[in-house]
C-alpha cells in the first residue's frame, strides 16, 4: 500500500518537473473530480492543485514557481461544492478536493508606483502620496480573509492610513506578494505594494542601525584588515583550499 | 426658449429609485427654499438644492448632470431646517451614488498634485474619496 | 476615570497637536483616555444611502473593540467611547444609531464580520467636549492656573458636532457648549454668526479656492465681531480654516491671517502645562506671537 | 322566544371592501332566535333606517342587532330609529365591524371576515338578554360657566345672556378682550379692532345675566352635566372698581416701572395701572408681584378706592354646562433660533408690530420702523423643526394687512412678504391680497433660511431663495417681522385635565366629531369656542362662539335631559342585605332597607338611589350572591358576550378578551381603527361602562371557558369619570391573579392598562404584547380550565 502511494507520488514529481508522463491508472485508489476553467477532470486524490493540473495535462509556464509556498506565484481561487465562500490559496500548498471549481491567477494586474527611498521624507503623509486609494479602505476585511499567509492585511492597510511604518512592516513581514488581497479588494487597493513600500521605508529609516556592523565597517574602512587581506591574496590555490576547509570545520555552521 | 419636459413612466421610476436610495418621501417637499438659503455652497452650484428636490420630484434625470449634487458638502444645514423634516443631503447623496455606482468618479485622484496630497489631512482624502469615487 | 478613546487617523498624522494636548489635559482632570487596541478608520464620512451597509463596517468594527476592552478588563464596565475628532464622533455615533434601530442590518453586519466577536450594541459614542460637560465645566475652571484673560476667542462648531439633530451634542442653531468651555478657562468668548456654517469639508480636495472663500467669510466675520483667534474640535475644519488661509491670501491680499487652534491647546495653556503639550509649532498660523503679546506665553 | 333582526352594513365599501358581509349575514342567520338577517349599502341612510322600522312592524322584531360602525358614532341614530318603530332604544345592539374590524384589519380580509362574524355573534348574544328599558330623565338648570374672556368667550356669554341663561364669565387677565384687544385693525375690512370690540365688552357689563369674574382663574372643576362644581380664585386687585374713577393719579406717583404686557413689553407701565385704555372692568389695579406697598398711591386717591390690605377670594359655583374659550398663545419666536428673535433688536413679532401701529396712529411710536421691512411667514407654523405641522390660518392675511398698513403710512417704505404658500381662503381675502399688491407690497415665494445681524448698524441680512426665479436673495433690512403662528394656550392644559378633554395631535382641544359636532366635546355639557379648538380668524371664532352657546342652550332649555338607564339594580330574591355593597359604592347610592316578605316577616335588602347611581357597576363585584346587577350590562349579558367571544375559537386559535371602558378605551379602539392601525386578531373588544363592572367571577369564568388572556383598558386615573375604578379593577385583578396562580396559571394573562384617548400605538402595543405573551405560554390545559370552572365560587367566597 504505502509503497504504491510513494511510487505514485514519484511519478507525479516527475510530471511536476514538467515531464508529462502518465500515471498508471490502476495504481490510483481514489479519484476526485475537479473543474478547471469550467471543464471537468478526473484526477487522483491527494495531489496538490498544481500537481492535479499537470496530471490533467496542463503545462504551467507562468503561475508556478518555487512549488514550496514561498514565491507566491501560484495563486488559486476556488469554490468547494455546495459552498458559497470563495476560497483563495497557493496551488502548490493545497490538495484537490472532490468537486472543486478552480482557476489560477498567474498575475494580479497592478502598477507599482516609482519612488526613490533615498529621497523620501520619513513622514506619515507619504503613504497617501503614493497610494491614495488606501484612503478608500472600508475595513471590510476581505483582504485578510483572502491572505494565504494569514496576515492581518486590513490592519496593515489601516496602519498605512495612519502612517505607521513600523506596524505596516511588522504586520506584512511574511507577505509573499501573491496579490490575492489586491484581487479581492472592493476599494481596489494594492495592499502588497503598500506593504512593500512600508517595509522598505521602515528598513531604511525606521529600524535603528546595528552598531557592531557599523563598527566593523568602520574598521574595514580604516584598513585594519588590509594586512590579513594581503596574506590571503598571496596564498596559492592549494593553500587557499586548506585554509578554507579548515575554517569550515572549525567555525560552527549557522 | 423655455425648457420643455415630457413626463413619462421613466420619470416616475427615477423618483422612486432616488426616494428608496435616500429613504426620503421626496414628494413631500413643498419647495419653500429653506434648504437653498441654508446652503453654504449654493453660490457655487448651478442649480439650488430646492431645485434638485423639484427635478427629482418630477423625475428629471438631467439633475444628475448638474454640478450642484457634487458641490454639496453634506453639512446637514438643510437637514436641520427643512420644515417638512426632509433630509436633502440624503437626496444629494443618492444622486451621487447613482453615478458612482456606474463607476463614474467625479474627481481624478491622480490629478491631485503631490504637494497637495502631502498637505491634506487624511480625513479630507478619505472623505472626498467616499463622496467622489465609486 | 478610565474611558475608551478613539483617536482617528488624522490625530496620528496632521493633527498630532490635538491629541497631545487633549491627552495631557485629561490627565489633569483625572481622565485616562485608553486608546482602542487596533482600531481602524472610523469610516468617515457617514454613508447616507439607505441600502449601503458596507460603509458601516468600519465604525461598527471599532465599536466591537470597545466591548472587547471591557471584556479584557482594559476598562471597567465603561461602554462609552470618546472621540476627539468631530468627524469620527459623528460617523461612529450615526452608524451606532442606525444599526441599533435596524435589527436586520445589525445581524447582517455581525454575520459579515464572522471573524470578529458579535457586536452587542452596548457601546455609546460621545464627544470629548460632551465628556467635559458631563464632568461639569466648573471642574475644568478649578484646574485653571493661567486664565486666558483678555484673549478674544471665537468658538467655531462647524457641522458634525451639531448636525443632524439626533447626533448633535447641542442646539444645532445656537450652540453654547464650546463657548461655555472657553469661558470656563477664562477666555473672552466672541460670538460668530457663522459659527455653525460649514467650512466646505472634503470639498477642500475638489477645489481649494471654494473652501478658501468659505474660510474667508467665517474668519472675517469673526474678526468683525472682535475675535483674535478661532477654536475648533475638527481637524478638517481646522485645516480648511487655518491651512487654507494660504489660498485666502491669494484671493484676498488685504486679508490678515488669524490663528485657528484646537480647544484642547488653549486648555493646556490655561492649565499651565509644559509647552511641549501645546503643539503650537504645528499650527499653520502660529498663535505664539499673539499669546506672548497678551502675556499668556513666555 | 325572542325575535331578533340582524342588519349587516356595507358602509358604502368602508366595510364591504374588506369584510365579506354576505358571509357575516349567513353566520348570523344560524344563530338562535334570529328571525331576520339583511345586509345593506348604508344602514344609517334614510332607506336603511326605514327598512328597520318596516321590518320591526312586519316581522314583529323585539331585538335589533346592527353590524356597522361604532355605537359611539351612529348608536344614537339607530336608537332613535327603534323609538320611531315603537321599540325601546335599549333593545338595540351594535357590532362594531368598521372601527374594530374592517379598518384595523384591512390588510387581512379573510381573518377580518371571521372576526366580523364573531363580533356580530357577540352582539346577538347580548341582544337576546336586552331589557326594554326606558330613558331616565334628570332635571337641569340654566347656569353656564364660560372660561376665557376673549372675543370667543364674550360672544358666547352675550348669546347665552341674551337668551336668559345665567353666565359666569371667567377671565384670568385684569380686562376681558383677549388678544383682539391688542390688534390694530382687522383683515380684510381694516376696521379698528378696539372700535368694534369695545362695544361688545361694554355689553358684557351691562347684561344683567352675565356675572364677570376678571383677574380670576379656575382652580377646580368636578361633577357632571347639570351639576358641575366650580371653584374660582379671584386675585386681589387692591382697588375697588366701584370707587375707582380711573383718574390715573395713582399711576403718576407710583415708583415701580415694569414692561407692559398689552404692548408686548415695548412700553412700560406702573405697578398700579389700567390694563388698557378700554379695559373692562374699567378700573386700575395693583400688580402684586412688583408692588412694594409704599402707599404713595393710597395718599393721592381721592375716592379712597385703594386698600393695600385687601386680599383675593375663593368663589364656589355650581353650573349646569361649561364653555371653554381659553384661546391661544402666539408661538414663542425664541424657539426659532435661526431668526434671532431676542438676540437681534430689529427682529420683532407681528403682535409687536400691531402695537407699534396702534401707538403710531396715536402719534407716539413705540420704536422706529425703518424703510426696508421684511415679513417672514410660517414662523412656528408648518414647521416640523419646531414641532408644529399645522397651518395657523391667520398669518397670511394679517401679514397682508400689516404690510400694506406700514406701506400706506409711508409709501417710501420698501416692504416684502416672504411666504411659502399664500393662503387667502376667506371671504374678501383674495381681493384684499390683490389690494396689497396694488399698494406695492412685494410678495416673494421663499422661506428665509437665516438672519444675520450687522454688529455695527444692527441691520438684518436675510438669506432666502426666490423659488420662482431660482435665485438666492441676500439683502439687508431695517426691520424683520416674524409672522408668528398660534399655539394652544398654556392655561388650557389645566382646564382640559379637570374636564377630561382630549387633545388633537396639534395640541389644540379635540372636538367630539370633526364634521358634525365641531363645538361639542366627549364630556357631556362641555363645549369649545374659538381658537382653543384650533387656529381661526375673528369671524370664524365668533361663529363658533355662537354655535357653542346654541349647543349649550339645546341641552339646558328643556329643563331636563335624558340619560341612558345604565344603573345598578338589586335581585331582591338573592339579596340578604349584608351591606358589603354599601361601603363599596363611591357615590353613596346604596342603602339597606327593610322589606316585607310575603309571610309578613321583614328582611333587609339593598336599595339603589338612581339619581345618585352613576352606573359604574363596581358594587356588583363585591356581592357574593350576585344580587347586585347593572342594567344594560347585566351579569348574564356579559357572560353571554364572553361565551360568544369564545365559541368561534378553533383549535390552535388564541383569544384575548379586552374589556374596554366606554369613556376612553372603547373610543381609543375606534380611533385606532380610524387610523387604520392593525393589531392582533386574537383580540375581542367588549364594551363596558367601567372596568370595575367586571367581577372576579366573570374573569375566572372567561379563563375557564377558554380565554387565553384578559386585558382591561381603562381611562387613566386622573381623567376617569369613576375616580375609584382603577383601584377597584386592580383589587379585583389581583384577587383573580392569586387564584389563577393556585392553579398554576400564569398570572400576567390578566392585565390592566390605563389609557388616554390619543394613545393609539400604546393601545396596539399592549394588545399585541399580551397576545404574543399568551401565544408563547400556549393555551391553559383543558383539565385546569375544567377544575377552575367548577371551583370558582368557593375560591372567591369560600
Amino acid at each position: 500500500m504505502a509503497e504504491k502511494k510513494i511510487s505514485l507520488m514519484d511519478t507525479v514529481k516527475q510530471a511536476s518537473k514538467g515531464v508529462i508522463s502518465g500515471i498508471d491508472k490502476k495504481d490510483v485508489e481514489h479519484w476526485v473530480e475537479i473543474y478547471f476553467l469550467g471543464k471537468a477532470y478526473q484526477v487522483p486524490a491527494g495531489l496538490t492543485i498544481m500537481q492535479a493540473l499537470e496530471y490533467a495535462g496542463y503545462r504551467l509556464i507562468r503561475s508556478c514557481g518555487c512549488r514550496a509556498g514561498f514565491c507566491g506565484a501560484c495563486s488559486t481561487v476556488f469554490r468547494r461544492k455546495g459552498e458559497y465562500k470563495l476560497q483563495t490559496a497557493m496551488a502548490c500548498q493545497t490538495r484537490v478536493e472532490d468537486g472543486m471549481y478552480l482557476v489560477q491567477i498567474p498575475f494580479s494586474p497592478a502598477e507599482k508606483p516609482l519612488y526613490d527611498i533615498e529621497k523620501e521624507k520619513y513622514e506619515a503623509s507619504v503613504f497617501l502620496k503614493y497610494f491614495p486609494e488606501v484612503a478608500r479602505c472600508v475595513s471590510c476585511n476581505t483582504c485578510t480573509k483572502a491572505c494565504p499567509q494569514d496576515l492581518q492585511v486590513m490592519d496593515y492597510v489601516q496602519a498605512a492610513l495612519k502612517g505607521d511604518y513600523k506596524q505596516v512592516a511588522e504586520l506584512s513581514f511574511e507577505c509573499i506578494q501573491c496579490g490575492l488581497c489586491a484581487i479581492r479588494c472592493p476599494a481596489e487597493i494594492v495592499q502588497y505594494h503598500v506593504a512593500q513600500f512600508g517595509r522598505r521605508m521602515y528598513g531604511k529609516y525606521g529600524i535603528p542601525r546595528e552598531e557592531n556592523t557599523e563598527k566593523r565597517v568602520k574598521e574595514i574602512k580604516n584598513g585594519e584588515f588590509n594586512k590579513k587581506f594581503e596574506e590571503i591574496m598571496s596564498l596559492s590555490e592549494e593553500e587557499l583550499r586548506s585554509v578554507y576547509t579548515e575554517q569550515q570545520n572549525t567555525r560552527e555552521v549557522y | 426658449m423655455a425648457r420643455k419636459i415630457v413626463i413619462t413612466s421613466e420619470n416616475v421610476a427615477f423618483l422612486k429609485k432616488i426616494s428608496e436610495l435616500s429613504d426620503q418621501v421626496i414628494t413631500r417637499c413643498d419647495q419653500c427654499g429653506t434648504c437653498s438659503g441654508s446652503c453654504p455652497m449654493v453660490e457655487e452650484m448651478d442649480i439650488t438644492p430646492a431645485q434638485i428636490m423639484r427635478m427629482v420630484q418630477l423625475g428629471q434625470k438631467e439633475v444628475m448632470d448638474t454640478k450642484a449634487m457634487w458641490i454639496c458638502a453634506s453639512c446637514f444645514a438643510c437637514t436641520v431646517r427643512c420644515p417638512r423634516g426632509l433630509d436633502v443631503s440624503k437626496v444629494a447623496e443618492a444622486l451621487r451614488q447613482v453615478k458612482l455606482r456606474q463607476a463614474i468618479d467625479y474627481i481624478d485622484v491622480n490629478g491631485i498634485p503631490d504637494e497637495e496630497m502631502e498637505r491634506l489631512p487624511q480625513i479630507a482624502i478619505v472623505s472626498s474619496f467616499r463622496k467622489f469615487t465609486g | 476615570m478610565k474611558i475608551p478613546y478613539f483617536p482617528g487617523c488624522t490625530l496620528k498624522t496632521t493633527a498630532k497637536n490635538f491629541e497631545i494636548s487633549a491627552l495631557e489635559v485629561s490627565k489633569v482632570l483625572d481622565i485616562e483616555l485608553v486608546e482602542l487596541p487596533k482600531w481602524n478608520c472610523c469610516g468617515t464620512v457617514t454613508s447616507l444611502t439607505d441600502d449601503d451597509l458596507m460603509h458601516h463596517l468600519a465604525p461598527i468594527r471599532d465599536l466591537i473593540r470597545v466591548e472587547e476592552m471591557n471584556e479584557s478588563g482594559l476598562v471597567d464596565n465603561e461602554y462609552r467611547v470618546v472621540a476627539l475628532c468631530t468627524m469620527c464622533f459623528n460617523v461612529l455615533k450615526r452608524s451606532n444609531q442606525r444599526i441599533k434601530e435596524r435589527p436586520d442590518e445589525f445581524k447582517k453586519l455581525n454575520d459579515f464580520m464572522y471573524l470578529e466577536k458579535d457586536y452587542q450594541g452596548k457601546t455609546e459614542v460621545i464627544h470629548y467636549m460632551e465628556l467635559l460637560r458631563d464632568l461639569d465645566f466648573s471642574k475644568v475652571s478649578e484646574k485653571v492656573k493661567n486664565p486666558l484673560k483678555g484673549l478674544k476667542v471665537s468658538p467655531y462648531y462647524g457641522c458634525l458636532m451639531l448636525r443632524p439633530k439626533e447626533v448633535g451634542i447641542d442646539d444645532p442653531e445656537s450652540p453654547t457648549i464650546q463657548a461655555d468651555l472657553l469661558g470656563a478657562i477664562g477666555a473672552d468668548v466672541i460670538d460668530n454668526p457663522f459659527k455653525t456654517r460649514c467650512c466646505g469639508s472634503y470639498q477642500t480636495v475638489r477645489d481649494k479656492y471654494t473652501v478658501a472663500e468659505l474660510a474667508y467669510d467665517i474668519i472675517t466675520r469673526a474678526r468683525k465681531n472682535g475675535a483674535e483667534m478661532i477654536t475648533s474640535s475638527c481637524p478638517l475644519c481646522l485645516f480648511n480654516l487655518a491651512d487654507r488661509q494660504k489660498e485666502v491670501m491669494e484671493l484676498h491680499p488685504e486679508f490678515e491671517p488669524m490663528p485657528v487652534l484646537y480647544f484642547t491647546q488653549l486648555m493646556a495653556l490655561a492649565f499651565g502645562l509644559d509647552e511641549k503639550y501645546f503643539g503650537f509649532e504645528d499650527n499653520f498660523i502660529d498663535p505664539r506671537p499673539l499669546l506672548r503679546e497678551k502675556g499668556l506665553l513666555k | 322566544m325572542k325575535r331578533i333582526g340582524v342588519y349587516v352594513c356595507h358602509c358604502g365599501g368602508n366595510i364591504s371592501e374588506v369584510v365579506d358581509v354576505k358571509k357575516v349575514a349567513e353566520t348570523a342567520k344560524e344563530q338562535g332566535e334570529v328571525v331576520l338577517v339583511r345586509d345593506h349599502e348604508h344602514m344609517c341612510s334614510e332607506t336603511g333606517q326605514n327598512l328597520v322600522i318596516e321590518d320591526i312592524k312586519e316581522h314583529k322584531l323585539d331585538k335589533v342587532v346592527i353590524a356597522a360602525c361604532s355605537p359611539q358614532f351612529q348608536g344614537p341614530t339607530f336608537k332613535a330609529t327603534l323609538e320611531k318603530a315603537g321599540l325601546s332604544p335599549y333593545v338595540l345592539e351594535m357590532a362594531n365591524i368598521r372601527e374594530h374590524c374592517a379598518w384595523p384589519h384591512f390588510h387581512d380580509p379573510d381573518q377580518a371576515t371571521e372576526k366580523a362574524k364573531g363580533l356580530t355573534n357577540i352582539a346577538i348574544a347580548k341582544a337576546r338578554l336586552d331589557e326594554p328599558l326606558t330613558k331616565k330623565k334628570f332635571p337641569i338648570g340654566k347656569r353656564v360657566l364660560v372660561v376665557g374672556g376673549g372675543i370667543a368667550g364674550i360672544q358666547t356669554s352675550l348669546d347665552l345672556g341674551d337668551a336668559g341663561f345665567d353666565v359666569f364669565l371667567v377671565e384670568k387677565n385684569p380686562s376681558i378682550g383677549g388678544k383682539m384687544l391688542q390688534l390694530s385693525r382687522t383683515f380684510p375690512t381694516e376696521d379698528c379692532a378696539a372700535c368694534i370690540l369695545s362695544p361688545k365688552m361694554a355689553d358684557v357689563v351691562s347684561n344683567e345675566n352675565i356675572h364677570l369674574y376678571s383677574y380670576t382663574e379656575v382652580k377646580d372643576i368636578s361633577g357632571y352635566l347639570g351639576n358641575y362644581e366650580v371653584t374660582l380664585e379671584k386675585k386681589a386687585t387692591y382697588v375697588d372698581p366701584d370707587k375707582c374713577t380711573s383718574c390715573g393719579l395713582c399711576a403718576n406717583v407710583c415708583p415701580i416701572k415694569v414692561p407692559n404686557e398689552v404692548d408686548e413689553g415695548l412700553s412700560e407701565r406702573k405697578a398700579i395701572y389700567l390694563a388698557s385704555p378700554i379695559a373692562v372692568p374699567h378700573s386700575y389695579l395693583i400688580d402684586d408681584n412688583v408692588c412694594i406697598k409704599c402707599g404713595r398711591c393710597v395718599k393721592v386717591c381721592d375716592p379712597k378706592a385703594i386698600d393695600l390690605e385687601s386680599s383675593g377670594e375663593q368663589i364656589k359655583l355650581t353650573v349646569d354646562t361649561i364653555v371653554v374659550a381659553t384661546g391661544y398663545d402666539i408661538f414663542d419666536a425664541h424657539r426659532k433660533a435661526v431668526y434671532g428673535y431676542g438676540r437681534f433688536e430689529n427682529v420683532i413679532t407681528s403682535l409687536e408690530l400691531e402695537r407699534m401701529i396702534v401707538h403710531s396712529a396715536e402719534g407716539n411710536p413705540l420704536r422706529p420702523m425703518g424703510k426696508r421691512i421684511a415679513f417672514i411667514q410660517c414662523v412656528g407654523s408648518r414647521d416640523e423643526q419646531v414641532g408644529n405641522e399645522y397651518c395657523s390660518r391667520i398669518c397670511c392675511m394679517y401679514a397682508t394687512k400689516l404690510s400694506q398698513l406700514v406701506k400706506r403710512s409711508d409709501p417710501s417704505r420698501d416692504v416684502y412678504v416672504f411666504y411659502t404658500d399664500l393662503r387667502a381662503y376667506g371671504k374678501g381675502f383674495e381681493e384684499y391680497y390683490k389690494r396689497g399688491q396694488n399698494e406695492g407690497v412685494k410678495f416673494v415665494r421663499g422661506r428665509p433660511a437665516e438672519l444675520i445681524e450687522d454688529p455695527e448698524t444692527k441691520k438684518i441680512t436675510l438669506r432666502v431663495e426666490d423659488t420662482l426665479t431660482r435665485s438666492l436673495i441676500e439683502s439687508e433690512f431695517d426691520l424683520v417681522v416674524l409672522s408668528v403662528g398660534l399655539e394652544p394656550n398654556k392655561g388650557t392644559e389645566k382646564v382640559a385635565d379637570m374636564l377630561r378633554l382630549a387633545k388633537s395631535p396639534d395640541g389644540f382641544l379635540q372636538e367630539a366629531h370633526p364634521k358634525f359636532r365641531p363645538v361639542d366635546t366627549l364630556t357631556d355639557g362641555v363645549f369649545l369656542a374659538g381658537t382653543v379648538q384650533g387656529p381661526k380668524d375673528i369671524p370664524d371664532t365668533v361663529a363658533q362662539a355662537s354655535a357653542a352657546a346654541a349647543r349649550a342652550i339645546r341641552l339646558m332649555n328643556k329643563g331636563e335631559y335624558d340619560v341612558d338607564p345604565v344603573m345598578a339594580f338589586v335581585h331582591t330574591d338573592k339579596c340578604d342585605g349584608c351591606g358589603l355593597c354599601v361601603e363599596h359604592c363611591p357615590f353613596n347610592a346604596i342603602s339597606i332597607v327593610d322589606r316585607k316578605t310575603d309571610d309578613g316577616s321583614s328582611s333587609k335588602v339593598a336599595e339603589i338611589n338612581e339619581a345618585m347611581c352613576k352606573g359604574c357597576g363596581s358594587c356588583t363585584a363585591y356581592c357574593p350572591l350576585d344580587a347586585l346587577d347593572l342594567h344594560c350590562y347585566t351579569n348574564d349579558q356579559l357572560l353571554a358576550e364572553i361565551e360568544a367571544a369564545l365559541t368561534d375559537k378553533k383549535e390552535g386559535d388564541y383569544r384575548v378578551i379586552v374589556f374596554a371602558d366606554d369613556m376612553t378605551a372603547y373610543r381609543l379602539a375606534d380611533n385606532v381603527g380610524t387610523a387604520k392601525k392593525g393589531y392582533s386578531l386574537d383580540s375581542r373588544i367588549i364594551r363596558i361602562p367601567s372596568g370595575s363592572r367586571i367581577t372576579p367571577k366573570l374573569m375566572l369564568k372567561a379563563i375557564s371557558l377558554g380565554a387565553d388572556g384578559i386585558l382591561f383598558g381603562e381611562s387613566e386615573q386622573k381623567s376617569n369619570p369613576f375616580s375609584h375604578s382603577v383601584a377597584t379593577i386592580q383589587e379585583n385583578v389581583s384577587k383573580v391573579q392569586k387564584i389563577l396562580e393556585e392553579y398554576g396559571i400564569e398570572k400576567d394573562r390578566v392585565r390592566l392598562v390605563q389609557f388616554v384617548t390619543v394613545m393609539l400605538t400604546g393601545f396596539v402595543n399592549n394588545i399585541n404584547t399580551l397576545s404574543d405573551f399568551v401565544r408563547n405560554l400556549g393555551p391553559v390545559p383543558e383539565d385546569v380550565k375544567e377544575k377552575l370552572g367548577k371551583t370558582i365560587d368557593e375560591k372567591l367566597f369560600g
